[in-house]
């Protein structure tokens, strides 16, 4: 039982790490319907922004919590230096987008080598989050995994709210729903995608900092995940933050479930097949933007 | 229209009969073969020596330091005057840590650069992938790190551990501390599958439960799971056969389920002293290790072989067991060749039993008949400073053992 | 092409979008080889009512054609069943000659054999509809390099070879000059009468000049039908549609739905 | 002037063909030597999956990014009869009996040892499993994003299953340590020469199917479904199929480049076929011109040996490289090098060339 409990808890925070590195997706490939690949390499950059920090700051906490904030800025930075160089020009092919960055995310680990060595480093984590938290007999849960769990739902809710009730927020949604007509109420949308593209890509730079809690900070990091969190945004739906939350839960728990009465190998073959079959279903996903328009 | 068609067809037609026809010159499987292989060019002042490593790629991580090791020792060689009088000349070749690339690279340093020697290759599936083509041209390669077993190519050197002087002292060890059950945890790919698979059947015949395995597809970075069944398990001990960046996701999680070395301890056989450098010591301090050498290992070999390492490659790098174990190859190449008093492949092949050399992990002895080599097991404890240090070793080298035939219970495994 | 023309009858038509209803319970008779305008304000209703009855957007009630529902039926299905449509912005195969375009809009019936083959000759229905349109002379240019109005043309002689019978055109004269207009209205008479066409449209003279008959909807809703005479003169037309313009003879505000 | 301009299409590309014929069969085996020859085999299998590539995506505006998923089917189902015909009759491959510890074949091994079967299957197979998903997705409209990505699961999911089956595929090994072609020792450079000659074959017969298939109706249908898929559906096409055509043969290709690389490397392995490789097989295409017949091919074979010469050198460059040649070639310019080429020719001419479909570059991509 207690183990069946502690897979559940397994099952939210797999969950939530998806969650949080398909966050930035929902917002630059469910919004703005950019397939942005190097989205992995972001969250190395907030990983290895981590890492930069510890050198300069030594107390572990303090500069976990300093890096949050710097590694947005500095993963936010590269995806609009990105979004300026090469993606503003590929609005209209989608494709083409996917493998442009696709190259950029080939020179951005290969940079990442040549500048931190191609092993991987490591950080050190605050005490208390290398604990985990009792919860009566056999059952604990690590406070990583809660940590992580914490921060994610703050995003979401920073994020739902911003997009909610601030002017950017609503800017956004405007050009989002109708490009065109927002361009022509006065919105300046190329500003707008920028500055989407802004903090897409810096909660990918968060995701970075809370993943060196739990995996290798190394080149390669982001390629693992990227696939994962594109298929939580496909089945999750374009242009609602809502479909990427419940489907990231719902892949997690998946996983977790068929992951302890099989293997990982199997829950992973498992976990697409059940994607493909759910998009025969709803082949635009759990939640879409119904727009009159021939595409 | 129709006419042109016909033209191309007839074209293609022609070509695939030209083929064809070439084809009925070459030899049929089961013939003898025609081709001697390649020999080696020594005849300049200088002799090529192949090196084949990772340099980019996922298993750059590993192979680059024993491509550093390699050319330390390569220098060293040149330094105090070479082989047979003639200098070495490496060239080196990058796998990029994709198998197929692997055997271009070799069939490339054997055949365009008539290579001596070639050293490297990592992970089993490279040297799977290689192994044909050394033994189709008839050359040698030596290689540096501990696998699974069960293979004894004649063109090939293995100067890393075989099971019986790794994983099997590793066990041995836990059972020596009382342990009566075990978890096994590893990467999904050959050496752990091939790994476990031993270890389950002599952790049989020696009293050791062994309460699970899981495997985990390479790269991958979420335990929570098989961290949750391995505690639920209750099992005395952890062995760990992961590879790569897995390790650091595994004993984080391991850490944070309140799992300890004093509790649950892990032996790992794929942690060395750069590993622990990468995952950090806040997650390792404590557990096991199964190797044959480490940085601490005692003697004035090794101290010269640190100190000309971090002399070329920075203090702060760390030396370990496949890095001396890809250093001792070329040193034992080199005593081969000078035994033999030639660099032709059959005569260095042929001198090679009972070649010793003086390694910084104590004497270490070719074994003629599989092309293994003894080695001294050890286990160590990772420690606060990242440093492991010796815990129990074997006494004296371990015969090499690829097959397991003198392990009753594990020997039916090929 | 001497097939009898199908009438088009639509009942109950009703499109929801998200809760906004778009088309609310339409009742509509085409007869066949009428050239129907369908006119309305903004957000009327028209070119979704077309959406549903080609199957682009789910509908429900029944649009029968020819006898045969066509609601719930792909797309593709119920082009083949002889409903053809324009765009209100011209939907070439740009990339693609005038030729080409018009040879794989009339080839959905080719067997697979043919489809692998090259075209030989060009064949006589492209040949007569290239001469229809007057593009014979162009018949080599890519697409997208013709002019406003000659696209426009495209796309009806696409519609003529796909040997549609029923020809539903979204604001097809939209944007050209006055000669262009008469020569689109004068290529409709001629079409109408073997098939059946509904125009949407905004212009007032052009539906003046050519309507055999009017629709109007207002809201989801058909608000009026008959003849132009009959529909200027509706009161309630009059009143929701063309309001402070009523009893002048006003276009309403042209090409402003975007 | 150019005289060769002058020519109609049809006896330029006979020329062309011609010349290709004289370079594969007669200069290249005369100017390389055996090692070289080799490393161009296998370039020419991936110059072959790119000729599929280059009609599904040049032509037909599918990105196809699992491609390693086919042709990695066709290379397993060869390699498997192959290993089958090394270890002789009523045994089991070397590897099986090392690692997996089975009482007999797999019954789904079994079949494999008929020659007929496993060559039937190399194309057979990769164009079944392609059909089934290309059906499942086409037909529900899915987006060509959704597509891409897919894709890359599905490559991603089948490297999962092949290591994780390490008993019957070889795991992570893959499958290696091949001896025989029917019966010629693949030792033998005469033999391996034969290869070289077969592959090189297939790359022309497969050439000419495709420029058949351009320039056939089903070619202009192909360009109208990437261009405005919903335009031809109004037409009363299914863009579904036509698209599924495109996919399924492409599929074929890369399952029959497969097959032909294992008696040319030696190997198949789960490296050949994840998403990395998979896009690798992309590149060649974009670099050398996507809608172009030849582009493709001669981009395949130029990226691969840019990597191999490259990468002897400077490891870490040549991943910049590639990095650069992705972001500069399909930013800014589409139509890869072919398009170079037809652009300089337009200027010189300073008019502009009869339109021709498809060797015009694309600019557009089906979004929906």
């Amino acid at each position: 039982m207690t183990v069946i409990l502690g897979q559940l808890f397994t099952g939210v925070s797999i969950g939530a790490v998806l969650l949080l590195i398909a966050l930035g997706l929902a917002l630059t490939f469910g919004q703005m319907n950019v397939i942005n690949m190097a989205h992995g390499e972001f969250i190395m950059a907030g990983a290895y922004t981590t890492y930069v920090l510890q050198q300069t700051i030594t107390d572990a906490g303090l500069s976990l919590l300093v890096a949050l904030p710097v590694a947005f800025a500095v993963a936010g930075a590269m995806g609009v230096l990105l979004e300026w160089a090469l993606i503003r020009r590929l609005y209209t092919r989608p494709l083409d987008t996917l493998l442009v960055t696709w190259g950029v995310s080939l020179m951005l680990q290969q940079l990442a080598r040549d500048i931190f060595g191609a092993p991987n480093v490591q950080t050190k984590a605050p005490d208390i989050l290398t604990e985990s938290t009792s919860l009566g007999a056999d059952l604990s849960i690590a406070n990583s995994r809660l940590f992580i769990l914490g921060l994610v739902l703050l995003a979401v809710a920073a994020l739902t709210a911003a997009l909610k009730f601030t002017p950017l927020g609503r800017r956004i949604r405007a050009v989002v729903q109708n490009r065109d007509l927002a361009a022509v109420s006065g919105i300046p949308t190329a500003r707008v995608d920028r500055l989407t593209f802004f903090i897409g890509s810096g909660l990918a730079g968060v995701a970075g900092v809370a993943l060196t809690l739990l995996g290798p900070i190394g080149p390669t990091m982001g390629t693992n995940i990227i696939i994962d969190a594109f298929l939580v945004v496909v089945v999750g739906g374009i242009g609602q933050l809502k479909g990427s939350v419940i489907v990231a839960f719902v892949l997690g728990m998946l996983q977790a479930m068929v992951e302890y009465l099989t293997t990982l190998s199997v829950a992973k073959v498992i976990v697409f097949i059940a994607i493909v079959a759910f998009l025969q279903w709803r082949p635009q996903g759990l939640f879409t933007l119904r727009t009159r328009s021939l595409a | 229209m129709l006419r042109f068609h016909r033209r191309r067809l007839a074209a293609c037609s022609v070509a695939l009969a030209a083929a064809l026809a070439i084809s009925a010159c070459g030899s049929k499987t089961g013939e003898s073969d025609s081709t001697g292989g390649v020999t080696a060019d020594t005849s300049g002042d200088t002799v090529k020596v192949g090196l084949l490593n990772s340099l980019s790629g996922t298993m750059a991580i590993s192979e680059v330091t024993v491509r550093d090791a390699i050319m330390l020792a390569v220098e060293e060689i040149n330094a105090a005057g070479g082989v047979l009088g003639k200098k070495l000349a490496p060239v080196g070749e990058d796998g990029a840590s994709d198998w197929p690339t692997f055997a271009e690279k070799a069939e490339k340093l054997i055949k365009v650069d008539r290579v001596a020697a070639v050293f490297g290759c990592w992970t089993s599936a490279s040297r799977k992938a290689v192994k044909p083509v050394f033994e189709e041209n008839k050359a040698l390669l030596f290689y540096p790190v501990q696998y699974e077993g069960l293979e004894q190519s004649p063109y090939i050197f293995y100067t890393g551990a075989t099971t019986n002087q790794q994983i099997v002292p590793g066990l041995d060890y836990l059972k020596a501390q009382g342990k009566k059950s075990v978890y096994l945890v590893g990467s999904d790919y050959v050496f752990p599958r091939t790994a476990n698979k031993i270890i389950k059947a002599y952790a049989e015949a020696n009293g050791l439960k062994v309460l699970g395995e899981d495997y985990a597809p390479l790269g991958s970075t979420e335990f929570g799971t098989i961290v949750n069944k391995v505690k639920a398990s209750k099992a005395e001990a952890v062995f760990n056969t992961l590879n790569g960046d897995s390790n650091v996701a595994f004993f984080k999680e391991y850490k944070s389920a309140g799992l300890t070395a004093a509790s649950m301890p892990v032996v790992s056989v794929s942690i060395a002293e750069e590993e622990v450098k990468s995952i950090g010591t806040q997650y390792l301090a404590g557990q096991l290790t199964a190797w044959n050498y480490y940085q601490t290992t005692t003697g004035a070999a090794n101290d010269k072989f640190v100190k000309a390492y971090k002399a070329k490659f920075g203090a702060d790098k760390p030396t370990s067991d496949p890095m001396e174990a890809a250093y001792v190859s070329v040193y034992l190449w080199k005593a081969m060749v000078e035994k033999a008093g030639s660099f032709d492949v059959e005569k260095v092949k042929g001198a090679s039993n009972g070649v010793t050399f003086e390694a910084p992990e104590g004497l270490v002895t070719i074994d003629g008949a599989t092309q293994h080599i003894h080695k001294t097991a050890r286990i160590g404890k990772i420690g606060d400073d990242g440093l492991i240090t010796e815990v129990w070793n074997s006494g004296g080298p371990v015969k090499p053992d690829p097959y397991l035939k003198g392990y009753p219970g594990a020997s039916g495994l090929s | 092409m001497s097939e009898t023309a199908g009438g088009l009858s639509i009942r109950g038509l009703r499109v929801v979008f998200d809760g906004f209803v778009a088309v609310d319970g339409v009742d509509l008779d085409v007869a066949p080889g009428d050239l129907r305008f369908l006119i309305g304000p903004n957000g009327a209703g028209k070119t979704t009512l077309v959406d549903a009855v080609t199957g682009l957007v789910k509908a429900t009630g029944s649009a029968r054609f020819g006898g045969q529902e066509l609601l719930g039926r792909d797309v593709h299905r119920i082009a083949r069943l002889g409903v053809g449509r324009t765009f209100q912005t011209a939907a070439l195969f740009e990339e693609l000659t005038v030729l080409q375009n018009l040879d794989i809009a009339a080839g959905a019936g080719r067997s697979p054999w043919t489809m692998l083959r090259r075209r030989g000759a060009v064949p006589d229905d492209v040949a007569y509809a290239l001469e229809t349109i007057g593009l014979t002379e162009r018949r080599d240019v890519l697409a997208g390099t013709l002019a406003h109005g000659q696209k426009q043309w495209l796309e009806i002689g696409m519609l003529l070879v796909q040997n549609a019978r029923l020809l539903l055109l979204d604001e097809p004269v939209a944007g050209m000059s006055h000669e262009e207009r008469e020569a689109t209205g004068e290529l409709l008479g001629k079409v109408a009468g073997e098939r059946t066409v509904v125009v949407i449209e905004h212009d007032m003279d052009f539906l003046r000049r050519f309507a055999h008959t009017v629709t109007v909807l207002h809201a989801g809703r058909v608000l009026s039908e008959g003849t132009v005479a009959q529909v200027q003169s509706d009161p309630k037309v009059q009143e929701v549609y063309l309001g402070h313009a009523a009893g002048h003879d006003e276009p309403v505000a042209q090409g402003a739905e975007t | 002037m150019n005289p060769l301009t002058n020519l109609s299409p049809r006896v330029r590309a006979w020329l062309g063909f011609g010349l290709g014929a004289v370079v594969l069969f007669a200069a290249a085996p005369a100017l390389l030597t055996d090692f070289r020859l080799s490393l161009l085999a296998k370039y020419l299998c991936f110059a072959i999956v790119a000729v599929g590539i280059g009609l599904a995506w040049g032509r037909g505006g599918l990105l196809t990014l699992g491609q390693g998923v086919f042709f990695g089917l066709g290379g397993y189902a060869m390699a498997m009869h192959l290993k089958l015909a090394d270890a002789g009759e009523g045994n089991m491959p070397d590897f099986m009996e090392l690692y997996g510890q089975l009482d007999e074949l797999p019954a789904w091994w079994a079949p494999f040892a008929n020659p007929v079967f496993a060559l039937a299957a190399t194309v057979l197979l990769p164009m079944l499993v392609a059909f089934g998903l290309g059906s499942l997705v086409f037909r529900r409209r899915v987006r060509g994003a959704y597509f891409a990505i897919l894709s890359q699961a599905l490559a991603a999911a089948m490297v999962i299953l092949l290591i994780g089956q390490q008993g019957t595929t070889g795991g992570t090994n893959g499958l290696t340590d091949i001896e025989g072609f029917f019966g010629y020792d693949l030792d033998d450079p005469v033999n391996q020469r034969m290869v070289y000659f077969i592959i090189a074959g297939v790359l022309l017969a497969l050439l000419a199917l495709t420029r058949q298939l351009m320039h056939s109706r089903y070619g202009e249908l192909l360009v109208a479904v990437r261009d405005s898929e919903e335009r031809v559906r109004f037409l009363g096409y299914n863009p579904a199929n036509v698209k599924l055509v495109a996919y399924v043969v492409a599929a074929g290709m890369a399952g029959l480049a497969g097959a032909l690389f294992v008696p040319a490397v030696g190997i198949i392995s789960p490296a050949l076929i994840g998403i990395v490789p998979s896009i690798e097989f992309v590149i060649g295409v974009a670099v050398g011109g996507r809608a172009a017949l030849l582009g493709p091919v001669l981009g395949a074979v130029a990226v691969a040996w840019a990597k191999t010469a490259l990468s002897e050198r400077f490891p870490g460059t040549w991943t910049y490289l590639q990095g650069a040649m992705f972001v500069l070639v399909v930013a800014f310019l589409p139509g890869g090098l072919a398009s170079l080429w037809g652009l300089l020719k337009r200027r010189r001419e300073a008019t502009p060339p009869a339109p021709e479909v498809g060797e015009r570059v694309l600019v557009k991509e089906v979004a929906a």
